[in-house]
This record gives C-alpha cells, structure tokens and sequence, in this order.
C-alpha cells in the first residue's frame, strides 16, 4: 500500500501544477506551429519538445542535481544546505535554489556533493544545457555551419549592401531602449544585461541570440529563443506592410544592375579580411565571427570539401539537436510564465519592425548619395533571417515588376545582417560586462 | 539607479550603433580594396565558383555518368 | 639495466593475471559471435574489442586516475590516500578501491586530486564510460535513433497488440523474482537493485538494459549487457520451440486480416500521445520514452528530414561505437569472473523464454474474448528484440501456412514490447530508488 | 532481511506487471479514441506516408532523372 | 568618454603586442601553404584559422579561467591569487600563470572557482583543446579512423617490409638524442620529455606527434604539430634527394614479385593478433594502437560497415575539425615565439631525412640476406607520411623504369611505419615517466 | 644533471629502438605463422574483398539500375 502511495505520489497527475499544465501546452504549441505551419521547424521542433520534456512533473529533466536536492530532498537535507548557504531561516525552496545560484562556485560545489552523496543527479536536459549552450558551442558550431553555407558573392559583388545589414540593427538598440524605457516606467524589471539580450533579438538570428542571452540573461534564454525563431518564421507577415508603406510604387520598380562574377580567390581572402578586422577592432565578436569565417573559409578554400561537407550536414544536424532540446531546458514554467516574456515577446516583435524600417530607409538614403539606384525592397533584407528575408524582398519586386528579380540582390544585405547582428553582439557584450563587471 | 540604467541604455545604443556602422564601413572599404588588388592582379579566366561541391556530387554525377555510358553501349550493339 | 626492468616490469606478460587473460579470450569469444554467427555485430564487436582493450594489463584503460593511483601507487601514496578515506589499516588496495567508491563525493574528489598530482590520469575507456554511459546519453540517443527508425504504422492499425507487448514484459519481473530467489536461498548474494537489473535483460532491449543497469547496479552492467545482446541475438533458437509448445497447429494457421491504412497525422500524434501519457503517469520513464517518442516525431513530421536523418545515421552510429567501447570497459576481469556472472546469464535466459510464453498466452487469451482472432505466433514479438522476433513469428507462420505473412502484424506487438520494458524501466527505477533510497 | 528482500520482489513484480498493463490499457484507449478524432475529422484522400524521404533520395531521384531524360533526348537526335 | 575609452582599451589595435602580430601572420602563412601549396589542408587550414583566433589580443580565446583573471583581474584579485599560491611578492603575471600550472590540483581548483566568482570562463579554444586533446580522445579517435581507412594486404602479402618501418624509427631516436645533444650543448634547454616529443615529429604520424606532446610536453604541442604535418607535406621535396644518393642506378631499377591476393580472413586475423602482441609486450602503446586496430577491424569484419563508414567520414571529419582549432591554440605568441620552435623545426626535419634514410639503408640490407630482392626505393616509406611517401616511391621507380609500379609495395612499409612510430611513442612515453616520474 | 640527461637519451634511443625492432620482428613472425595457418585450413576460393562498400553505394547502385531498368523498358515499346 505504502508503495503504490509512493508511486502515486511520484506520477505526474499529482505534481503536476497549473504552470507546468501551460507550459506543456505552450510546447504543443510549438510543435503546432513548427509541423503545421511550418515556423522553423529545425529549431522549434526540437525546442518545442524539450520544453514539454522539461515541465514533466516530477522527472526533473531541466535540474541540476543540487536543484534536484533541493525540490525533492528532505528536511534534514535542506537543513544542511542552508547551513552551507549561511541562511539562518529559509523562507522557501526557491528562496534556496536562488541563493544556490547566487553562492560563489566553491559553495556551489559543496552543495552538489551534498547532492550526489544523496543520490541525486543532473537532468538529463540540464546536462544537455551544460555541454551545448553554457558552455558555448552549440551556438558557435551552428555559426560555423552557416558559414560554411554561407555565399558571400552577391555581398562581394556589391558591398555596398553592406550598409542595408549594418542599418537593419537599429532594430536591436531601439528595442534594448525600450526594454530600458519599460524598466525606467515601472511596468517591468529588465536590467541592462536583460535588456541587451532582449534586443539581440531584433538581429534576427538565433544562434546569436542564443549565444548573447546564454551570456547575459540565461534566465530569459527559452523566451528570447522562441521569439527569435518565431518572428523570423513570420518575417513574411511582419516584413511586407512595412516595406510598402515606406517606398512609392516608383522605388519598387528599381531595376538594379545584374551583379558581377566573383571569383574564388574574392572569395577566399573575404573571410580572411573579415577575420583581421574582427581581431584588430572587436575581440569581443571573435568567437561568433571567428567561427563563421571558418566556416566560410572552409567552404570556399576547395581544399577541404570533406571537412566543409561534415560542417553543413552531420555536424550542424547534431548541434541542432542538443541545442533545440536545451534551449526547451529553459522553457521551464517558473522562468518563462513570468510577464516579462510578454514584455519580451511585444519587444521583441517591435525590433523587427524597426530593423526592417531601418534598412529599407538606409536603402533610400543611399540612393540620395549614389548613381547606381539600390532597390529599397532590398534594405528589409538587412535584418538577416536568412533566407525568409530576401525571399520577401524578391516577391514584393515581382508584384510591382513582373521582371524584376532581386533575390540575388537581395542576399548581399541578407548576409550582411548576420555579420552586423554578431558585431552587435560583440559590442553589447564587452559593454555590459564593463558596466555590471 | 534609474537614470543610471536609461544612461547605460543610451550608451549602448549610441556607441552600439555607432561601432556596428564604423565597423562595416571599414569593411566596406577594405572589400573594395581587396577586390581591386584581385581583380588587378589575377584578373581570372572565368573559373566555374568552387567550395559547393561535395564528394557525393561529383561520385553522383561520375556514377550516372557511367551508368548511361554503358547503357548507350548496349543499346548501341 | 635498471630501465629493462622497468620496461618488463610494466609489460603485459609480468602483469597479466589468469583473470585477465581468461577474459581476452571472452573478448575474443564475443568478437567470433558477433563477425562469424552475427551475433548483433553492431553492438558486440565494439563491446568485445573494449573488453579485450579494458583486460590489457598494465594499461589501466578503464580504470579512473584515482584507481590507476591506488593500483599503481607507492606506498606513500597509498598512505596518504587511507589517511583521506580514515581507513587506519586497509586490509588490501582492493578494500581501498572499494572505500574510495564508497567514500562522499568531497573525499573522492581530495583522492582524484591527490592522483592527479602524483602523475596519473583516468584511462581511455574509464573517460569513454563516463562521458556516454555514467551521464546516461548514450543509451537515450539510441532510443532517440530507433524511435526514428520505428514505424508506427502496424500498432496503429492495431491498438490491441499493445497488451502483446505488455504481456511479455512479464519476462522481467518473473526474472526479478528469480533472482531475489536465488538471494533468499543462498545461493547468490543480488541486491533489490541488482535483481531489477538483471530482471530487465526480459526487455530484450539492449539500450534500455544498459540505461538501468548504469543506473542501479554499474558493476553488472557488463555482464547484463553482454546477456542481453547475445540472447538478443539468439532469438531465433530460443523462441521457436516455446511458441511450438504453446500453439496448436489450428491456432498458428490463423490468417489475420489485411491492416488499414495509417495516416501521417496519427503517426505524428502517437508520439506526442505517448509522450502525455507518460508526463501524466510515469515520470520516471521520461528519459527513455521522451527520447524515443522524439526520434519517432522527428521522423513522422515530415519538416525535419535532416535531423531525423541524422538520427538514424551519424548519431547512432557514433553513440554505438562509445557506448561498445565503454560498455566493454565493464567486463574488466574482477567485475566479470564472478559467480554472479552465471547467475545473470542463467536468469537471462529464462527471462527470454518466460516473455515469451507471456506473450503467446496473452495472444490466446485476446482470441477467447474477441472477434477479430490474432495469431498467437505474433506474441512472442512482444519481447521485442525489434526486429528478429518479428521475423521469427513470420517464419512459424509461413511453416504452417505458406500463404500467411505474419511480419507487418508482428511488428506492432514488436514496437509494444519497446514500449513495454521501457515502461518496466522507469517502474522499477523508482520502485527500488523509494526501496533503497 | 531476507524476508523484506523476497517481500520488495514481490511489491515489484506485482505493481510493476499492474503499471505496465494499466499504462499501456491506457494507451491503447488513448490511441484508439485519437485514430478515431482524426479517422473522423480529417479522412486522408490516401497521403503517400511522408517522413521516411531523405533530401538525398529527392536530390537523387531528381538527378537521375534528369540523367534519363538528357539521355533520351539525346538518342532521339 | 569612459566608454569609448573602454572600448578603445578593449580592442585589439590597443592591445596587440608583436608577438600576437606575428602569429598572426604565421596563421595566415599556414593557411597560404594549405590552401595554395596544397600543404595537408585538412589539418593545417584548421590549426593555421585557429592559431589566428588564439593570437586576437583582449579575446583571450586560448585562455583558462584562471589564466583570462590573472591576465585581465584587477590588483585586487591578483592579490587574492597570489596569497592561494603562497606567492608573497610575485615578480609578474607571467610567473604567476607559471605558478598556477605548477600548483597542486586542489589550488587550481580555488583558483579557478576564484575566477569563475569573478565573472571570467574559460576560452573557446581552451574548450575545445581540453575536450579534444588534454582528454587524449581527438587523437585516438582519428587514429581510428586511419585505422578503418588503412588495407593491410600488402604488409600480409609481404610481412618483411614491416623491418622497412621499423628502421625508419630511428628518425625518432636520433632526433632525441639531437634534442639531447642541443641540451648538453647548451643552445636550447630541453628536459628529457621535450626531447621525446620531439623525437616523434620524425614518426611522420599527425595523430601519433599530438598525442605524444600532449602528455609529454604540452607547451610545445604547437610547434611539433606544425613542423609534423609541414614535412609530412614536404615529403616528396625532403625524401627523393636522400633516396638518390643512397641508391645505385641497378639497384632503382629492381622490379618485385607481384604480391599474393590477401584473403578476408588473413585481414580480420592481423588487427587481433596485432592487439594481442601489444597486450603482451606493449600496454603503453594500447591506447593507440588499440583504437586503430579497433578502426581496421571495424573495416575488415564486414558486419559493421555503418559504423566503419562513420568512423571514417563524419566521425573522422569532427573530430579534425576540433582537432585543428585545438592545436591552434597552442600557437600563442608566448608559447610558439620562442628559441625552441626554431630547435624544433630544425630537428624535425633532420628527423625526416634520417627516418627516410634507415629505411632505404635497411631495405639494401635485406636485399643482402634474402633471396626476393627489394627494390630499396620503397624503405622510404617506412617513415609513414600515408601514401605521400609511398607515392614518392613509386615515382622515383618509374623514372629509373618506366614499367615498374612500386606503389602497392610500398603501402606495405607504409603501413608498418604507422604501426612502428606508434609502438615507438608508447616505449618512450613509459620511458619518460619511469625517468620523470 | 646534463651528464645524466645524455645518459636518459641514451637509453631512450638504445631501448626504444632495440624495442621497436623487437616487437616488429615478433609481429613479422607471428604474421607469418597466422598466414600459413589460415592458408592452409581456409585455402579461400578468391573471395571478393569487403568491408569497402557502404550501405549508400548499394542504395546508389540499386537506385540506378533500376532508373536504367525502366528507361530501357520506355524504349522498347
Ligand atoms: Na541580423
Ligand atoms: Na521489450
Ligand atoms: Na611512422
């Protein structure tokens, strides 16, 4: 009897609480979206799962083993950690769990031996966190793969698109401003590291945000994912009545220049230049940019198909994986039911818009100042969301002019995005460390 | 704190934005400087674009190759 | 002079003790069984090799550097590390080795340091078994690949053959019960947790063994895995003239009729379907079976085709080569040659031959109360040993009746018995985690 | 200590065999009440099962055909 | 202001000191050699990209914890370090980075939770150099896969030959007894580790060079793998000068028996006889030879090629990938600019010259003792440098007999060069640590 | 202490090499005696040599016989 008490109290029907119901049908949800209407279902499948996985009542997926300890274990066990926390009087578990977070590492280590020696161990998705995202890899090897998928030619062949990718980033900054300004009204409580990685979303790139928010915010990591993957899915629905309600039926109509070859040799120092200015301005993006460069490097070098080809297939795939199933670690419903992933969410589609207004308003600033006329529709292409974004830019061409095909056009600012969305990456990292270090 | 936190969010930004744009216009640049220093120096013979290819591809392509090749040889007798 | 003795001294033929000799030659045994009679080759000659490797004396490959330290010590050293363990007089490094596994989490750390400073580093196959199998990831990417490898299809068709699968996990706790048996009479020495171990060889399904043995008895890991695999492997013998006994020749003519047509949405709503299950019921069979249902969704949604490729594939096939490799780190001569070993391949083989009989009978039973009559052939496929039992009931039954192809009907009791032993799994881990916990 | 060893087998072959039966009762009513919403609601104009179709095999199977049809253009010259 | 000025100290041109400057430029010559002189591209454009990102002044790419405080930490931390180390007035960083790597584990430990409470992690490169070569598994792993991507039919079909790659060792020996002799000299300053470490670049082996240093000599793991895969690219300039001058016109002209066909079994047999012969004489030398055997095993057994095919395509691919960028990160300018890596490079190829020379002196000597002559040209390739060298062979017999193919027989001393530097790393690494130790 | 390095170098290239020759020698014969006996118990009627040949190459071939298969049917009619 006594067994089938503790069965019983061990399935999920009993543990489960309200949040962790949501946060199951959140990641339905996600799967929905993903397998039916198709929102980046590389990425929002494996997330959508891991958040389900990750709110299972009682299986513990997403907990460290000293989290674990603390949720499960008994009184004379969280006696002990609070002793080793110097709390005299815990008000509550989670008070607990958050002044294990906040302990310096040596404590940390002594509160997971604790925890080990009581027979409890890691999640299995918080060992997927551990190796994949807190460590930085995952995001890194994916920047890598896209390097190494990455054609660099229409940018080369017309680098003044890169100005489209660079302008597209205001959308970060402004919504890092309104973070700020929603922090500064009182309605929510972003920090500045919040509010920088919630800005990164305006990038338009997951493996950026990603890696920023694993660096800056980790607990907003899950909201700040999905709602980069998901406005990139929707960049179709978000892009077009932005871009029409800033050009004239006229600018829509610009035939641009056919592009000109670019050959290997471009192609292969173009990494390589990119490299040396990230290594002679802007350390703090190497890691991203490095790893894109490689990638890229790789692809173009002719030299090393085998390792390229591993690059963009076995290897991404495997990343992929582990990364979609951490990324849903975080889904956790104690983190992610919390207003500020409304405020995040509503942040986060805003960067978007700004991005795409941004670039395609730098695109007509440049044709003020230039002979060769750039096409404005190309300027949303900035914000990356590779490849939706040029797609975008090319259909709305085409309505306008049935002739006019700018999706080659339309990948010079497309990749530029991402080289500008990892710079700014760079930048708000080294300055968030420098004013919360 | 307050104040402190709408400063931190404007230095961010204005420094943000300013170093994102200086950095690709120095790109920019440099791009153009390469391209011309390449297209100067080693003015090419339109190569076919290399780096896309894989492997499997070209054992693809050498293996239907050979199946039609031989196909036409029997058909031929 | 000195230097040839040192090299003599550290040579394999001064070191090697009878044990590690006989069990080279089990290695060499299990490479024959698995290249001559295929006996699972995939698994057995990774586990058979790492066996042999883990033997080599003198090597210390699957031994960690505290152990290589207390094996390879002076005798300063190994002073030292009894001070540590407050061990005043150990009886023999072998009670030493024994403490320090024993000792907490903090104490074994102080030990690793100690040897780690001395010179000593944790050997290939020690590191192999902790990053694949003492994690747990191996076993759950596994799962995932076969779930992405499974096709629903036939269980689908036929929801019924589920109690198929149910029925022959019976084999498990027969198998539990026999080896508590064997403890109550003296005859071994088995641990609750070491019965339910062993009892899980019955699931016939070698990632799920290794899971729970890695997780409730570690040093039997590579007797149970090796027992699991090569009974496995000889399915066909075993199985036939049980299901011979048990059947009369009306019954095993038995014609089934033609399974309908399953559609892709229930295919991709079975996982998720399983999947809630599981979140509702059982917790602790969310690894195993959120794994698997994962893989399967992967395969079924048709949006991720790369990823579930990969599964299949390069995931799979590295996580088998480590997962060989380190469960042949366990056949290590002193865990092996044990009295215990015999008891585990004795019992396994009862548990094949008891699931099996659960099986057919249930299969009977379903004819008494139901219209639509299934083959009683069919329920030995509930084991699963996925899909050598499945073939196994087609051939009996193409014996009986050369026009009646069993296989797409077994293979939906096949599937079940996947899902029933990983059930059994996640039952027993926390039945004997409240028992010992 | 015996006894309580033979006792906990017991406990574990009996709810254990019980949970695995409930479990998969429970879905084999779950799957079934689930074939028949969608058998229901949504009736396939018989789909050719998707997700076992590796981009390789479409990439492939283009290719050879591609391959056949060059072929054949070229024998009808 | 102070931002700007933050940022400004943060970027590289600020920080960058000559020596990072001028690894960079070794970075991009690598990469030259690799992409344009076609210098074994697949690891050197991995280890050249990844020297570059080591040497990114303030990126700290290539850094510990410990090392990014100690090199970026305020007086205040520095102090806090010091009095860990027992350090009362430290000179500078540098001897305190010394210290650190000096400390007994348990310090490290301290160390490191310090820096991690101060905000600092670990580096990319650090990472990857820790996961891929410090665990020794990057190098076992592609020995694996050399192992499955390696036919010994012509060394069974003519076993002599493996006297071919014995002799050619001797490379090794005599460049340790060089670096020695430099030592005692007093031009460089070389402990008996270094010198076996460099001894080993005359094995011709990547994997075999990076696993040595790594365990005896880890600061010089750079320079020895760059010098290792430069003249293994360099073997058809180094060896064909030295094969001239040491062999007469008739003797060139020698045409061999063709060899016998080699059946499956012989195949299977040879990678378990093999393992057994280092079993019993050589545990040193198991981990390597133990994964490559594994690998030929794998191939040759005709039951597991899906994971013969991983092993040696995605597997294999993965790891160089990691591989590469790891021992980049030994190519910071504290470590590489150095008097010892001109000593290095200069006994590297000394090596070569002398490796490639035993081997075509003791070809001529078999010719005197046996009655199958063989043409001597083939001892060359006993240095290993797969197939490179046994593709110089094959030239040069062809320009001295144009109807004389030597490729086949000279994949035989190939082969057994691999086999013997590997047995030559184990004896010196159990040497070393018995002299050390 | 250099005296002694000198002395260490010695013995690693006296013993390592006297090792390394060794145990190749022990290889050569051991090889040997494996051949003869395989030799002469399994005299193999020349087998075709495997492990070579990955699962993807059959699929390929498979895949193209039958696409040449097919094709050649088209034609005859
Ligand atoms: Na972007
Ligand atoms: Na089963
Ligand atoms: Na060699």
């Amino acid at each position: 009897m006594e067994n089938l008490a503790n069965l019983w109290q061990s399935s999920g029907v009993y543990q489960m609480a309200w949040g962790q119901f949501t946060m199951i049908l959140v990641g339905l949800l996600l799967l929905f979206l993903a397998i039916r209407k198709n929102f980046e279902p590389l990425l929002l499948v494996p997330i959508g799962f891991g958040g389900i996985l990750a709110n299972i009542p009682g299986a513990h997926l997403a907990l460290s083993a000293a989290e674990t300890a603390l949720v499960s274990g008994d009184s004379g066990l969280l006696f002990q950690v609070s002793q080793m926390l110097g709390m005299d009087n815990p008000s509550s578990v989670h008070a607990m769990r958050e002044a294990v977070a906040a302990a310096p590492a040596a404590v940390q280590t002594q509160v997971t031996q604790l925890a080990l020696d009581a027979g409890y161990g890691n999640g299995m998705l918080y060992n997927f966190y551990s190796v994949a995202i807190a460590s930085g890899v995952a995001p890194l090897v994916i920047f890598m793969g896209v390097g190494a998928m990455t054609d660099f030619g229409p940018l080369l062949a017309n680098p003044r698109t890169l100005f489209l990718g660079a302008a597209a980033q205001f959308g970060i900054f402004a919504t890092v401003l309104g973070a700020v300004g929603l922090s500064v009204a009182g309605i929510m409580d972003f920090s500045i590291a919040d509010a920088a990685a919630i800005g990164i979303i305006g990038g338009a790139d997951g493996p950026t945000a990603i890696y920023v928010s694993s660096l800056l915010a980790p607990d907003l990591l899950g909201a700040i994912a999905v709602a980069a993957y998901s406005y990139m899915a929707l960049v179709p629905l978000i892009q077009p009545p932005i871009m029409r309600a800033l050009t004239t039926p006229a600018e829509r109509k610009i035939e641009m220049v056919q592009l000109r070859h670019v050959g290997t040799r471009e192609k292969i120092t173009f990494p390589l230049l990119l490299l040396i200015l990230v290594a002679l301005f802007l350390p703090s993006a190497a890691p991203l940019l490095g790893m894109f460069c490689f990638g890229n490097l790789m692809r173009e070098c002719g030299v090393v198909a085998r390792l390229s080809d591993t690059a963009q297939n076995a290897l991404i795939n495997i990343t992929t994986i582990f990364l979609g199933l951490s990324v849903g670690s975080k889904l956790a419903a104690d983190k992610f039911l919390d207003p500020k992933t409304l405020g995040i969410l509503a942040l986060g589609i805003i960067a978007f818009a700004i991005g795409t207004a941004s670039g395609v308003l730098m695109a007509k600033l440049l044709n003020v100042v230039s002979k060769n006329k750039i096409n404005p529709l190309i300027g949303s292409a900035g914000v990356s969301a590779v490849p939706m974004a040029a797609r975008v830019s090319n259909k709305l061409g085409l309505e306008s002019n049935p002739h006019n095909f700018l999706l080659m056009h339309a990948m010079g600012p497309n990749v530029a995005g991402v080289i500008g969305s990892a710079v700014a990456a760079g930048v708000m990292i080294t300055m968030v460390r420098t004013m919360t270090g | 704190m307050q104040d402190t936190l709408l400063q931190q969010g404007m230095d961010i930004t204005v420094f943000g934005m300013g170093i994102v744009f200086s950095f690709l216009m120095a790109l920019v640049i440099a791009t153009g400087i390469m391209s011309r220093i390449i297209l100067r120096n080693f003015p090419e013979a339109t190569t076919p674009s290399s780096g896309s290819q894989t492997p499997d591809d070209v054992r693809l392509r050498a293996i239907i190759k050979a199946a039609i090749q031989q196909h036409r040889n029997r058909n031929q007798k």
